[in-house]
């Protein structure tokens, strides 16, 4: 139905067939060739038998009839979009997966479109055109589906562009509201029911305020990451991007609101509360992690909290009512931050780092990619643990001037990242929310760069980037099963009940996206600059995996 | 005083002299002029190695992290040339004592054992430059370590080479009593390459351990 | 014999005296001397044997966000420049065409927004990042991050063109 | 030196004044003393004892009151730099000095980060009160100079040092790069405009709004021109999309009194010539030549003009 | 010193058949080669010292038109004769070319002809090294003109700031060529230096103990010690700038942990130096023709040798003094500021001292000794205005603007020209056995003094004005005009004393009066031969019996004999007290030093374009140098010698 299952987020799955005793049987039961060569970030989904999955640019939805044996396609659509708009995409032309509503099929492009298929015929419903290639927007974002609205956010933080949530009708494609999220109040929807918890991220026009003049107009704070909704409290939640350029010596103040949380009315959009992670984001910490909604028993009392594993490195846990922080944890090692003071909110920065002009600051962990990316998390209800795929990454970092001319990157850094301590790129943790503490972990060579999907039966599923798909045993963190497939995994894995009953697992591999894109773009590692730097951590990327895109479905004898 | 005349400066038949043909005509150490050329080129690249290590101090203080992003450079191949220059003192010192004492085959041999001690120090050498675990453009202080490291190389190579043209010489002839001054002020400098590597050696390998 | 000393010394002399004769050329700094009509049908940059020229294309480079896409020669949403894989060819005109034009996967034209004669520092830079330059134009480090070896420490490659457009 | 208009020139001026008046009285007097030597009546050589022993005693008085009035040099030039390190007051304005291969840009500081603004090549300070300058440069070495008012300050790339400015007297003074740093060190100047108060901060409010709407057709078409030309690729308008900050910021280029950093008069043929060809005016520069329609140009030169 | 032989004191007869003898095998065994392959073997110092002279002189008439070029350019404003590019490398080469290929060589190659002949010996220290550091000398010059003339000229400023002169912002060679050219000049002198040093230590004449050396051996030891401790600074610096800029390292690039300002202080840490090391030889040169025309030793021989000393050392304190702009903390200023007041003091103690010798003396005033005068008009002024220079606050005003133009000229113009041409007046029959005219020599000077000081002296208001340095042109409205043009007038008179200069030189060389032995009656030992020197210098080596060797000389002034006339026996002294100790031989004329110094410049040449110069050329250089010291067939004879000597002692014993 959607990517993360739920609209909490969870990637928990209530499928108990395949259990730590027998995923060891787990085997291919059909594959199917995207014929698309770049990052498979999308989640194949599954409703009424049929998968959907969607391709990178050129953004191909397939529709597989898995009740016919070696589930055939039953349609293809190609939106065709535009060929320039690869070139406006960051970090490769990915697509993060589609979401199924009320017989239709919701479908964002790159070129900016967000389409309406019907789901049985593959049919355009509608198209709405919502930004401007030429201006450096696309959308990679999987749209979500809340009433009768669909949810899109754009992409090209690193271009300059100002970032944006749109709520469309579902039925007619129109757009419904707008929130942006730098500018005037009003642009924002920032109104009287607005009341963040912490005292800087009151007042009027602090899109505006926080920024140099007119700065805000190519301030980024894009909404490219995920988007959950409580029901209860009608609000949805998603996270905004980095703030641009990343050279922050070019965007003094708090930079309102970029890397950051926001609550919002599903209705009207109207904003109710925000929460921002990394004011004046020194390091490309994007806000845009997903939101995992959940109720927790802390302090002795259950609270309604949203957990994130932010790219700055901690695990926050916040009172979704009101954003509160009620704790912020490190996953993974840190320089660039010294904690967070729970009083204000703040990150302590690490003054030493401050990235100056011309000056190579070192050691700065996480790395722009952050403790986690976009990778999604899960959080299994049953053993209360929160499963991160993690990267590892630290990096040198010099600020550089950021030059803007729409529709080319707007950056302003040089980056060169690697290994962090331990030289291990990745891990896989399995964090205890309450305990604020990791239970176990598993150590991976390459960043792990796909999503994780767990089960009730305490099976949690994840890919590595150099082609290996694993099963691991929820509570002990034991590798139960492996199967190599064709390329590397950066998509996110899903387990569905097929037309038989079984229970299945399905994951698209072909490596790409910002980690891969030394494969996926035929880079040359010789450039410790090149993608952004994330080409110097990856050069043996190229010996572990080739690209191609590649859906596996695998499921018990 | 009147000025000086040109007439009163003639010479008189018989005239007092200085006769200096009792001088000796082959000297050792700084009494000799060969012994202040020598010293001479050893104060100014003592003064090039004094200034390279001050730049090294200087880059030091410029940034947090020593060596930045790079991890420290191995000890081992180091500590071993360390040890083996200053074990190379010894047929140093004593090929300088038989070179004063005019002893050819003893300058033989013992040129024979510095030149293999040169060779071995120029061999461990070339592993110490993986041991920095840096390049020379990879930042100030791969760039520094190298500069340092290649300076003292060179004088090392330079002396080797040179001990191996004396080695030909004292094989060869002709052995005047002039070359056996050649053969002591080449363990001069050799002992001057030594006494460089300990300095530059505690700034390459102990420094990064220690600041 | 010593017109054998006198031959030698002469050689001697001599060649290290040709040694500048590549110097005329390079070092010429035409700050407007360009003719921009003419240059636009030319298959050959006029900077190309100019290392000031090459070097204002290297600033360009990062100046006019080259860099953005394409980093410093290893390429990120941008193809990389610094291999021999050279999609749309590896001729002046080619570059200079991809350059003005841009290219339908995503290399936005850059006609009336870089001046030609700049295209074609442009042009020469990009030639450099492969040393498909003489030694004593390919530029050196910058007074950034070390992102590589320097244009003019790299092996010099042959482009092989990969795609006829 | 000689028309010292603020605090730090004017302290320099008097220890200069003093400096002057002292070598040209020591000139004086080791000139008298040579000349006397040299003209001194004298049968023959004078080598008595007593002449010997009178010279050394001469000598060493000679050099004992060197010794002193180099001590007074000393103590005088720590005395006036004290004045020179530290302002007399708390700064009126933080302003960023930033070195540019070959123009100056001014960025007011503002604890409110949407009031900070830049101001290429034109410093306005508050008279009488104290400006605290942060001198850095994102290429080679600067050196900022404004003779009336103060000293120099070098802007070096990857350090950044604080000094300050003080204007005593409305006026205009001239400042210029004072290190050479390439091409047109010649012409990197920058003009330091002194001001009451209240002129000032009307300056700076009038400074942090965006650029006028063009008013009339011709503005409105050199507008889309500007926006779809080379102009865009460098230079930045506030309140339009031309956001790029490698040339001077042009938001309110119609204000200023010069252009070029200095080295034209801001008036409509001039700015024509350089938009035309500046490397005819200042060979070198980053600025290419631009071959616009006679039409365009006139359309960007009447948007240009009116942004005031 | 009791260990060692003492030389023997007797007397004897030497007849002029003798003396004969001896003339005719010493010029036989002193010989200097002729042909073109002699020409590029000759290892005497008289003859390599005038080549140095001359090809300095042509560098600094090189270097001279460019300047008038620049004046040119500056004499009106708005001028469109000279664009930036041009002109900027004119003050570049200009500026290198008057320091590292003029002002510093032929101060050491004044010393390298006249230190052997007034210490009394028969050569330099090290004859082969000296003519090796010539050639360098002589290619890196060579290669500097070349450039300009190619358009590839160094355009960074003779100071080479990073990252101006970094690979960033001067592509191409341009700064290349100028770090190489250090490297020649700074390899070429420090050899020179050490010749020197050893020459002054080792090789003085019985009796010439410290406290008895003329004033400027004197000054050329402390040139030549300078020249040692502070050369390897500025080695170091440009060749840290050529790897930068060739194969990438980082020393100057502040991102990666480099620094820009190391270059400043290595930088003036020779730099400031430099200043001295050009201008203590000019001290010495000061005190040889005011003893000369004043037939009186130097007032002060003491205080003048401490003041010397106190230079060298102080000179190496206040290279900060050029970088009080940059924001250093204001304390470590301020100790800069009195180290480079305290440096005035020495130097006053010398301007007094002489003033003092003027007193005492009676001065005759033939040209030499009115370029002295001129020297004393320019610069005390120079040094005064050195002194409000030292002065932070002053300086932040002055600093880089064409005050300190006027400064330096004035000191380097005033210090050390004026009485080098002084020198070369006073020196030229010694050299040529001609006089010098003297009429002539007055308008030259007159010409000369004027223009200098119309040229320069409205520098300093136009400093004050606040007239920038290194500025191609400059706006129409600023009140420099009358002054700049006043300046460039200057310069046409100045351009006029060169050339009469010139043509002095030229016409005395042909045709000038022909001079005695010592026609100014002077002091020191080089009076003591004919003019010209003969090959050997002296017949006998002399006794120095006092401070004035030649005026102290008793008539029975004992001559040194026992060393031997059939090869280049030279006698070595000790340190203090020129105790005879031993005697050295000195080798023949050889090529192979010019061929080493063919194959370093082609390294240094080659390693501005590839770093593969430096293992291309080894091989070749050590052929050269193994060349170069390679036995020859004198050593054979002579350990042949050594054997019989040895086997008759034996056989004796």
């Amino acid at each position: 139905m959607r990517p993360a299952r739920d609209y909490a987020s969870t990637r928990f799955s209530p499928l108990d067939q395949i259990t730590p005793q027998n995923v060891r049987q787990l085997a291919v039961k059909s594959t199917f060739s995207t014929g698309v060569l770049h990052g498979h970030e999308a989640a194949p989904i599954v409703v009424h038998n049929t998968m959907y999955i969607v391709t990178p640019w050129p953004n191909y939805v397939y529709a597989l009839d898995l009740s016919k044996d070696g589930a055939p396609v039953k349609w293809k659509y190609e939106p065709k979009p535009l060929s320039a708009a690869q070139g406006v995409a960051c970090c490769d032309v990915v697509n993060r997966g589609v979401v199924y509503a009320d017989g239709a099929i919701f479908l964002n492009t790159l070129d900016n479109r967000t389409i309406a298929l019907d789901a049985t015929s593959g049919k355009e419903k509608w198209v709405t055109k919502l930004g401007d290639v030429n201006k450096g927007e696309t959308i990679t974002m999987a749209p979500l589906v809340v009433k009768d609205k669909v949810l899109v956010g754009n992409s090209g933080g690193e271009l300059g562009v100002r970032g944006w949530l749109t709520a469309l009708d579902s039925r007619t494609g129109t757009i419904a509201w707008r929130a942006y999220s730098t500018g005037p109040d009003k642009d924002v929807l920032i109104g009287p029911r607005f009341k963040p918890f912490y005292a800087s991220d009151r007042g009027g026009d602090l899109g505006i305020h926080t920024w140099p003049a007119d700065a805000w107009r190519n301030g980024g704070g894009t909404v490219w990451g995920w988007i959950s909704y409580d029901p209860q409290l009608n609000l949805v939640y998603y996270g905004t991007s980095n703030p641009g350029p990343w050279n922050h010596e070019q965007r003094p103040g708090d930079n309102k609101w970029t890397a950051g949380v926001f609550a919002r009315d599903a209705d009207t959009g109207e904003a109710v509360w925000f929460y921002q992670m990394s004011p004046h984001d020194l390091w490309d910490y994007d806000g845009v992690n997903e939101p995992v909604l959940a109720d927790l028993a802390i302090g002795g009392r259950t609270r309604k909290v949203m957990m994130r594993a932010d790219r700055n490195g901690y695990v926050y846990v916040i009172d979704r009512t009101n954003g509160e922080v009620l704790s912020a944890d490190p996953f993974v090692p840190i320089t660039s931050t010294k904690g967070i003071d729970l009083k204000s909110g703040r990150p302590i920065e690490n003054e030493e780092l401050e990235p100056a002009l011309g000056k190579v600051m070192r050691n700065v962990c996480p790395a722009s990619p952050g403790g986690k990316d976009w990778q999604p998390t899960a959080y299994s209800t049953h053993t209360g643990l929160y499963y991160i795929p993690s990267n590892n990454l630290c990096m040198d970092y010099e600020g550089v001037e950021a030059n803007y001319i729409a529709g080319t990157p707007f950056v302003g850094a040089n980056v060169r990242m690697y290994a962090g301590p331990g030289g291990n790129r990745g891990e896989f943790i399995a964090w205890d929310p309450v305990a604020r503490k990791k239970v176990w972990s598993i150590k991976e060579n390459f960043p792990v760069w796909s999503g994780v999907a767990v089960t009730v039966s305490d099976v949690a599923f994840y890919g590595t980037m150099d082609g290996w798909f694993k099963a691991v045993n929820a509570k002990t963190g034991e590798e139960l099963w492996k199967s190599k497939v064709g390329s590397g995994i950066v998509g996110q894995p899903v387990t569905y009940k097929g037309p038989d009953g079984k229970q299945y697992v399905a994951i698209l591999a072909g490596v790409g996206g910002w980690s891969g894109a030394i494969v996926a773009g035929g880079l040359d590692p010789r450039d410790a600059t090149a993608a952004l730097g994330f080409v110097n951590a990856m050069p043996d990327l190229p010996q572990a995996t080739t690209s191609g895109g590649m859906l596996y479905i695998f499921g018990l004898p | 005083m009147t000025p000086p005349d040109a007439a009163t400066m003639r010479p008189p038949d018989t005239r007092r002299v200085l006769d200096v043909s009792v001088l000796p005509r082959t000297v050792f150490g700084h009494q000799g002029l060969i012994w202040w050329g020598t010293a001479g080129f050893m104060v100014i690249e003592g003064s090039i190695f004094v200034i390279a290590l001050v730049v090294y101090f200087y880059l030091r203080l410029q940034v947090t992290d020593w060596p930045p992003s790079l991890p420290n450079p191995g000890l081992f191949y180091g500590t071993l040339n360390l040890a083996t220059v200053l074990l190379s003192l010894l047929p140093a010192y004593i090929a300088k004592t038989k070179a004063e004492k005019f002893d050819l085959a003893g300058v033989r041999l013992w040129l024979t054992i510095l030149v293999l001690f040169g060779v071995a120090a120029v061999v461990i050498r070339a592993f110490e430059y993986f041991a920095l675990n840096c390049r020379w453009d990879d930042n100030a202080y791969g760039s520094i370590v190298w500069t340092l490291l290649s300076m003292h190389t060179i004088h090392v190579a330079t002396d080797v080479v040179d001990s191996m043209v004396l080695l030909t010489l004292a094989l060869t002839g002709p052995n005047t009593k002039t070359r056996f001054v050649d053969y002591s002020e080449n363990s001069l400098y050799w002992y001057f390459i030594v006494a460089w590597w300990v300095p530059i050696y505690v700034t390459i390998y102990l420094m990064p351990r220690w600041l | 014999m010593t017109g054998f000393w006198r031959t030698t010394t002469c050689l001697a002399l001599m060649s290290e005296l040709s040694l500048f004769a590549a110097g005329c050329q390079r070092e010429v700094r035409p700050f407007q001397e360009l003719a921009v009509a003419s240059a636009r049908t030319q298959n050959q940059s006029p900077f190309q044997k100019n290392a000031y020229g090459t070097a204002e294309g290297k600033r360009l480079f990062d100046q006019y966000n080259c860099s953005g896409c394409h980093a410093h020669g290893g390429g990120g949403m941008g193809p990389a420049l610094m291999d021999d894989k050279w999609i749309y060819g590896s001729e002046p005109a080619n570059i200079f065409e991809s350059i003005v034009e841009g290219r339908p996967n995503g290399m936005p034209a850059w006609r009336n927004k870089i001046p030609d004669q700049q295209v074609w520092e442009l042009v020469a830079y990009v030639q450099s990042m492969i040393g498909q330059e003489s030694i004593d134009v390919l530029p050196s480090r910058s007074d950034h991050m070390r992102y590589s070896t320097p244009e003019n420490a790299r092996r010099a490659q042959t482009p092989v063109q990969t795609h006829t457009p | 030196m000689f028309d010292p208009h603020g605090p730090i020139a004017r302290s320099i001026a008097t220890h200069g004044w003093w400096l002057l008046l002292m070598s040209i009285a020591v000139y004086l007097v080791v000139m008298v003393a040579l000349l006397i030597a040299l003209g001194r009546r004298r049968r023959e050589i004078d080598d008595q004892p007593e002449t010997t022993r009178r010279l050394t005693r001469n000598v060493s008085i000679a050099v004992a009151l060197t010794v002193v009035i180099l001590v007074g040099i000393a103590a005088s030039s720590v005395v006036s730099g004290r004045g020179i390190y530290s302002p007399s007051g708390a700064g009126a304005v933080t302003v960023d000095v930033v070195g540019h291969q070959w123009w100056w840009d001014f960025q007011y500081h503002d604890v409110t980060p949407s009031d900070v603004f830049t101001s290429p090549n034109e410093l306005h300070i508050p008279v009488g009160l104290p400006v605290v300058i942060k001198a850095m440069s994102t290429d080679v070495i600067h050196s900022f100079w404004v003779p009336n008012l103060m000293g120099k300050r070098d802007l070096i790339p990857g350090i950044v040092t604080n000094t300050w400015i003080q204007a005593d007297e409305p006026g205009v003074y001239r400042g210029q790069c004072a290190e050479f740093c390439g091409h047109q060190h010649a012409h990197m100047a920058l003009e330091v405009v002194a001001e009451p108060m209240n002129t000032f901060q009307a300056w700076i409010r009038h400074q942090r709004e965006p650029a006028a709407e063009p008013a009339t057709d011709e503005e409105r078409r050199g507008k889309d021109v500007f926006m779809q030309s080379t102009c865009v690729t460098c230079h930045a308008i506030r309140g339009t999309d031309a956001g790029s900050h490698l040339g001077p910021e042009l938001t309110h280029v119609a204000s200023r009194l010069t252009i070029a950093a200095g080295t034209l008069p801001n008036a409509r043929g001039h700015l024509a010539g350089w938009i035309a060809n500046s490397q005819s005016i200042k060979p070198g520069n980053r600025m290419p030549p631009n071959a616009l329609t006679p039409d365009d140009l006139q359309a960007v030169l009447a948007y240009v003009r009116s942004l005031r | 010193m009791s260990e060692f032989v003492h030389p023997v004191e007797r007397r004897m007869t030497i007849s002029a058949a003798d003396e004969e003898r001896l003339r005719t095998q010493l010029e036989r065994t002193w010989y200097v080669p002729r042909g073109i392959i002699g020409w590029c073997s000759v290892a005497d110092h008289k003859t390599m010292g005038k080549r140095y002279i001359v090809t300095a002189f042509c560098f600094f008439t090189f270097a001279g038109i460019l300047a008038g070029l620049m004046r040119l350019q500056l004499a009106v404003p708005n001028n469109h004769f000279i664009g930036p590019d041009l002109y900027n490398q004119i003050f570049t080469v200009h500026g290198t070319m008057m320091m590292f290929l003029f002002a510093v060589p032929v101060m050491e190659a004044l010393g390298v002809y006249l230190v052997p002949l007034m210490v009394g010996t028969r050569n330099i220290a090290f004859p082969r090294l000296n003519a090796f550091s010539y050639y360098v000398y002589l290619f890196g010059g060579v290669m500097l003109v070349v450039t300009m003339l190619l358009n590839t000229a160094p355009d960074v400023g003779w100071f080479s700031y990073v990252p101006l002169a970094g690979p960033d912002y001067t592509p191409g060679k341009r700064a290349d060529f100028w770090a190489q050219l250090i490297t020649f000049t700074e390899v070429a002198a420090l050899a020179v230096s050490v010749e020197l040093v050893a020459t002054i230590f080792k090789a003085r004449a019985p009796g010439m103990s410290l406290n008895r050396m003329p004033l400027f051996v004197w000054s050329m030891l402390v040139t030549a010690l300078m020249v040692i401790f502070a050369m390897p600074s500025i080695v170091t610096c440009s060749s840290f700038l050529l790897l930068d800029r060739l194969v990438g390292t980082h020393f100057y690039n502040p991102a990666e942990g480099g620094d820009s300002l190391l270059w400043q202080h290595l930088f003036w840490f020779f730099g400031h130096p430099e200043v001295y090391i050009i201008f203590v030889p000019a001290l010495g040169i000061v005190s040889s023709i005011i003893s000369a025309f004043t037939w009186r030793p130097i007032f002060g021989y003491s205080a003048m040798v401490m003041s010397l000393v106190a230079t060298g050392f102080i000179g190496f304190g206040l290279w900060v003094h050029h970088m009080f702009a940059t924001g250093l903390p204001a304390l470590g200023l301020e100790y800069f500021t009195a180290a480079s007041i305290v440096i005035a003091i020495p130097t006053g103690i010398q301007i007094f001292c002489w003033i003092a010798s003027l007193w005492r003396g009676r001065p005759r005033f033939h040209t030499p000794l009115v370029f002295v005068l001129g020297f004393f008009a320019i610069f005390v002024l120079g040094g005064l205005s050195g002194v409000t220079l030292a002065s932070v606050p002053f300086d932040l005003q002055v600093h880089d603007s064409y005050y300190v133009v006027a400064h330096f000229h004035y000191v380097l113009l005033g210090g050390a020209v004026f009485p080098l041409i002084g020198g070369i007046y006073f020196w030229f029959p010694k050299m040529t056995g001609r006089l010098m005219d003297d009429r002539l020599g007055k308008v030259n000077f007159w010409l000369l003094f004027i223009g200098f000081n119309i040229t320069f002296f409205p520098m300093h208001i136009l400093g004050l004005e606040g007239m920038p340095r290194r500025v191609y042109t400059y706006p129409d409205n600023m009140g420099w005009n009358t002054l700049n043009l006043v300046s460039s007038l200057g310069a046409l008179l100045l351009v006029v004393g060169g050339a009469l200069f010139v043509y002095n030189v030229v016409r005395s060389y042909r045709w000038g009066l022909a001079g005695s032995d010592n026609p100014w009656g002077a002091e020191t030992l080089e009076w003591s031969m004919s003019s010209p020197p003969p090959v050997y210098n002296f017949l006998h080596i002399p006794v120095v019996e006092g401070r004035c060797a030649l005026w102290d000389r008793s008539a029975d002034a004992p001559i040194v004999t026992g060393i031997r006339s059939d090869v280049r026996e030279v006698l070595i002294s000790d340190v203090m007290d020129a105790e005879p100790i031993n005697v050295a031989e000195y080798p023949e004329p050889s090529i192979w030093p010019f061929l080493c110094a063919v194959v370093t410049s082609g390294f240094f040449i080659g390693s501005i374009f590839t770093p593969w110069a430096l293992p291309v050329s080894i091989l070749p250089l050590a052929v050269t140098l193994i060349g170069w010291f390679w036995p020859k067939k004198r050593d054979r004879e002579r350990a042949i010698e050594e054997q019989d000597e040895d086997r008759r002692l034996h056989d004796a014993a």
